[in-house]
């Protein structure tokens, strides 16, 4: 078949937006409402995003539990960013924190409520008072469902304002025409017909990869396509060595339980009934930060102190909160463990493994969401035509840890950025520029060419390949060594790649095919993980090197750039961490050592 | 007259047969629905023979190691594999559920895969959900309220208001419970199904919501609101443990009650 | 129906017909009616000594029993109707069959209501 | 509704495993449609009384032989089913039983007592 048969159905719209997840879904309200003709492309219908598998809640300092203050807010997530977060972007978060979650409850999201019927806060790890002393009550709840109840809100706000959405739409590749993006290339699963949409900004809001990894909290859906058609346009990934491992994965199932189990009061115990968090993190304790508590659960298990028959797992404890609590504030959690380790919570610990869970890395935007990178020697040069948003991006607010329930935050937060940058900057139905035809050629090239591939290794056994690669060479631990080795052997899955046999050649939803372009986004990125962990010579939040234990301030307080050339072969650059604040109302967070 | 038969194009023949890998000892058959829209062919059932010892617990897992290493052209809906985001809603032992969070030990003899029933099949496994998309739009699922939300600060709700949406804001949206209705078999183009009808009544429940009188008007009706004959399918399918027969009782109520 | 409209517009279809609460509300108080009623009558036939055409008529010569037998048809009949109309709007899809149907049934219980009811009375009255 | 799409229809009743509730429930329909007819034939007998002695005792002589036996019976359980279940369905109308657990108990009440009042009317009626 010559790539001239794909008939191919044209869309113009002000605003292209990839992905209906939070981000995705608070950019194309804020869009639609703000006048601008927007389309919102997604490959899952909305609400199966993965944010609907968000649970513990939303952090904002609206000090309805307690005293809180942003600036606390702000100080907490600098230092669980060890630094590495961008102090603009992370005062812009969590100073609109407040408003976007006002804003929510207008919207209609069911939070648990307090006695004086305001939104119920609980505690989180790493979530203080006054800059460390005490523990803040930051985390707005519904129940431990929170992602699906903002979710589902702010699909059924889309449906009221009429925004229009191209459900069951897979994003293929970016139209980048001489480095301004002009549009996205998509093919609708239901019809098998190929989709260009054009768009004055195209919008990313593709989530992360944790698809790279074996045991990941992430769902299947989450494959970076977005990440993914960043790094094929030419432009870099930021900080991707950053992959956070969520303290209690389900042991086996890989399900999340919410770290609102340990805010609610719940904690984690040793083969001996130890509560060994207290020996970690002495005034944290189960409320440590994430990388903290994942690093300290596996010095535990290495230490010969897991549970179970190999030793390899840990418990977390709620069976003394009472069947009161947990039926009001953990509900889903009791239904995940009974379904997926037969565990009744109210009598038997769940046991519970760090977990691959989020990707702090991805897109460099800035606060407004626009994408940047380095050009000509500045770092914050903007990519015309180029936002992204939610874990997608690299803002960065998260930078080299992210506190739990600040993702909820950061999609909302930085949706609505886009929606007001992409309101100020585009003029609405103003008319598009030609596309020269050779452009749009050579994406159906590669799909046209995936479609075909007839090599001998099926898409599951190389998917496999990486899974078990990434999961055993960028583990909680790194060293050198088991790095460098790691990166060999990812050059050698990315190569054999190009031996991949789809066996269905169909358009109409062509799962095989599906799973095959992702595996292809997959494989990009982890790249730059893996790499890029073997780049970084430094502990820092979520990347611990057992080579280099240390925080190195002097040397690596910067962030990775990585671009990735067909080949797979990784170059590097870095930008400046933004250690400047976005106004005069607070100031700059100098480093200092982690503890908690 | 209500379709109770199939049509012709819709019959099931009987497909392929994939024995187990050599050396497998503890198999389980999986029947699975199979339809392919690019040869014209009517669906068919092709059997699987899937070895356990090497194989996750629940349908899903089974589901995906056949697409890995038997047929990767199978296609279905899944995503979270959790039992939260309501992809991998199909029919598994004759039952509506989601095939992540249903185990494979809980189902007697072989297991049979069909997609949602009564629904128009895109391939395998994957129903076309347009209609039931449309109708839970219909309902006009989102906060209507006349009353100004406070500027800086969010609406106030009482513990025991917000109390009256558990078991029903957690819809998950799988159309498990619609689509094991007969009565939304029959007339799916105008009864709105238990879905949308329990999300109607989830935003009627919202203290916050002051729509109740035009929600309660746009319902009543002998097809929207009055096919529910208390079956009760839909709340033995939900896999989320909601009880869509109630809101639609509770909505009845509210319908006599408000008759004076 | 036309594939071209939209899946909103045909999920909307006719709008609300603001009706069927009566039917709903009709259908379960000839219920509670029929409740006692079916307990008479099943009693009064069980306990009836012969069904002989002496008997049958002394005990609808009872006002009590011809009034009770009466209520009984109409209720019957009324949540008879109502059942068989929601009979046929479950499983008829064509609009102008179910509504001949419905009409056709409606009337023929009419008439056998009519016929059950002026047999008591004649019964009753005529000794 | 026709099936006028050009992609298969998913296989419904012929592979759903109906739980007990939609078993009652099918039950239900199907008894009050025998009853509709019930009500016809008693407004038939009471028109063959009320017309004379002649017209009943035909009638009666029918309803005596073993066929007639057997329709009296079919009508009496199912008039016990139906009034039994619609009990229960009076109950969810008010909001009552509806949960998963009560709904099937409730289910199983109803098949108890429609046995088992079935059996003593015609105990009666025989003795």
């Amino acid at each position: 078949m010559s790539i001239k048969d794909y008939k191919i159905i044209d869309h113009e719209y002000d605003v292209v937006i990839v992905g209906a997840g939070g981000a995705g879904l608070r950019a194309t309200l804020g869009m639609a409402t703000a006048g601008l003709s927007t389309a919102c492309i997604t490959k899952v219908f909305p609400t199966r995003s993965h944010t609907v598998a968000a649970q513990g809640g939303m952090s904002a300092a609206l000090a309805n539990m307690g005293e809180d203050n942003w600036k606390w807010h702000m100080y907490d997530t600098v230092k669980g960013s060890d630094w590495l977060g961008d102090q603009d972007a992370i005062e812009y978060m969590c100073r609109e924190a407040i408003p976007a979650v006002i804003e929510l409850e207008h919207y209609g999201v069911p939070f648990s409520r307090t006695e004086e019927g305001k939104i119920y806060q609980r505690p989180f790890g790493g979530m203080t008072t006054n800059y460390g002393e005490g523990t803040a009550q930051r985390t707005c709840a519904a129940a431990d469902r929170t992602g699906h109840a903002i979710l589902h809100t702010l699909y059924q706000q889309s449906l009221k304002h009429k925004a229009e959405f191209f459900i069951e739409y897979f994003a293929t590749d970016l139209i980048m025409d001489d480095g301004v993006c002009r549009g996205v290339m998509a093919w609708d699963l239901a019809t098998g017909d190929l989709h260009r949409f054009r768009g004055h900004e195209v919008v990313l809001a593709t989530g992360g990869s944790g698809r790279t990894f074996f045991s990941a909290t992430s769902a299947h859906t989450c494959t970076g396509d977005g990440n993914a058609m960043v790094l094929r346009a030419g432009l870099p990934l930021q900080d991707m060595e950053f992959v956070q491992f969520h303290p209690t994965g389900v042991y086996g199932a890989g399900v999340l339980i919410t770290e609102g189990v340990r805010g609610e009061g719940g904690y984690l115990t040793n083969s001996e009934g130890e509560r060994f968090m207290e020996r970690y993190a002495p005034n944290a304790k189960d409320l440590a930060s994430r990388d903290v508590v994942s690093r300290a659960m596996t010095k535990e298990i290495n230490a010969g102190r897991g549970v179970g028959a190999d030793k390899d797992h840990l418990y977390l404890n709620l069976q003394h909160l009472g069947p009161e609590v947990i039926n009001e504030r953990l509900p889903g959690i009791a239904e995940s463990a009974r379904i997926f380790s037969g565990v009744d919570v109210s009598k038997d610990p769940i046991p519970v493994l760090p977990t691959v869970h989020y990707n702090m890395g991805g897109i460099p935007t800035n606060y407004r969401g626009e994408v940047v990178t380095i050009n000509g020697g500045d770092p914050d040069s903007v990519v015309p035509g180029l936002m992204a948003i939610g874990e997608a991006a690299c803002v960065s607010v998260h930078g080299a840890n992210r506190l739990g329930s600040n993702s909820l935050l950061d999609i909302v937060v930085f949706g609505r950025a886009a929606a007001i940058r992409a309101a100020e900057v585009i003029e609405p139905n103003t008319s598009h520029k030609l596309l020269d035809e050779a452009i749009t050629s050579k994406l159906l090239e590669r799909f046209d060419k995936i479609r075909y591939a007839d090599g001998g290794t099926p898409t599951a056994v190389i998917r496999d390949k990486m899974q078990r690669t990434m999961q055993k060479h960028a583990a909680v631990f790194r060293t050198g060594e088991t790095l460098q080795e790691g990166v060999d052997l990812m050059k050698d899955v990315f190569t054999s790649f190009a031996d991949v046999g789809v066996t269905d050649r169909s358009m109409q939803w062509n799962t095989d095919l599906v799973e095959t372009l992702e595996l292809d986004n997959l494989l990009i990125q982890a790249q730059t993980i893996m790499a890029g962990a073997n780049n970084r010579e430094e502990s820092r939040g979520g990347h611990a090197r057992e080579d280099f234990t240390e925080r190195d301030d002097e040397n690596w307080m910067k962030h990775t750039l990585a671009w990735v050339n067909d080949k797979g072969e990784v170059n590097f650059d870095y930008r400046p961490v933004h250690m400047y604040t976005l106004t005069d109302d607070c100031e700059v967070i100098p480093p200092k050592k982690r503890v908690y | 007259m209500a379709e109770f038969k199939l049509p012709a194009n819709s019959v099931l023949k009987i497909g392929k047969t994939y024995p187990a890998p050599e050396g497998a000892r503890n198999i389980k058959i999986f029947k699975v629905y199979r339809y392919d829209p690019s040869n014209g062919e009517n669906p068919s059932i092709d059997t699987f023979h899937v070895d356990m010892d090497n194989c996750g617990p629940m349908v899903l897992d089974a589901l995906l190691k056949i697409k890995s290493d038997t047929d990767a052209s199978v296609s279905l809906r899944r995503s979270c594999r959790e039992g939260i985001c309501g992809s991998c809603s199909m029919n598994i032992d004759g039952q509506n559920t989601l095939a992540c969070t249903k185990a494979i030990d809980d189902i007697k003899g072989d297991v049979t895969v069909y997609p949602l029933p009564h629904q128009p099949v895109v391939k395998d496994l994957v129903s076309d959900l347009t209609n039931f998309y449309a109708q839970y739009a219909s309902v006009e699922p989102w906060l209507k309220s006349d009353t100004p939300a406070p500027p800086d600060q969010e609406r106030l709700q009482s513990v025991d208001d917000r109390k009256q949406l558990d078991g029903l804001y957690e819809c998950i949206m799988c159309a498990c419970c619609s689509t094991s209705c007969p009565s939304y078999w029959w007339n799916s183009d105008r009864f709105l199904g238990p879905a949308a009808l329990l999300n109607a009544y989830r935003w009627i429940s919202d203290s916050r919501d002051d729509a109740t009188g035009e929600r309660l008007d746009e319902l009543e009706d002998p097809f929207k609101l009055y096919r529910c004959h208390t079956i009760m399918n839909c709340t033995n399918a939900c896999p989320k443990d909601l009880n869509p027969a109630k809101a639609i009782a509770s909505i009845k109520k509210l319908m006599v009650e408000r008759k004076g | 129906m036309s594939n071209l409209r939209t899946p909103l517009s045909k999920a909307k279809g006719l709008g609300s017909a603001k009706t069927g609460t009566d039917h709903f509300i009709v259908q379960r108080i000839t219920a509670l009616a029929l409740m006692p009623l079916v307990v008479w009558l099943c009693m009064s036939l069980a306990f009836l000594p012969d069904a002989n055409y002496i008997s049958v008529h002394l005990w609808l010569n009872s006002p009590f029993n011809a009034v009770l037998m009466i209520v009984t048809l109409i209720a019957g009949f009324y949540h008879g109707a109502l059942g068989m109309q929601v009979i046929f709007e479950d499983y008829i899809s064509s609009h102008s069959a179910r509504i001949i149907a419905i009409i056709i049934t409606n009337l023929l219980l009419f008439f056998f209501a009519v016929l059950g009811v002026f047999s008591v009375l004649k019964i009753a009255i005529s000794g | 509704m026709s099936w006028n799409d050009k992609r298969p229809m998913s296989p419904h009743l012929q592979i759903y495993k109906l739980p007990i509730t939609a078993k009652l429930s099918i039950l239900h329909r199907g008894t009050g449609a025998v009853l509709t007819i019930g009500l016809i034939l008693l407004a038939i007998a009471l028109a063959g009384a009320a017309s004379g002695e002649s017209a009943w005792e035909s009638m009666h002589r029918l309803l005596s032989s073993w066929f007639g036996y057997l329709v009296l019976f079919g009508f009496t359980t199912s008039l016990y089913y139906h009034f039994c279940n619609g009990v229960r369905h009076l109950f969810w109308d008010s909001g009552m039983g509806l949960d998963l657990k009560s709904a099937e108990k409730s289910a199983i009440m109803v098949l108890i007592a429609t046995v088992v009042l079935t059996v003593f009317t015609w105990v009666i009626a025989l003795s």
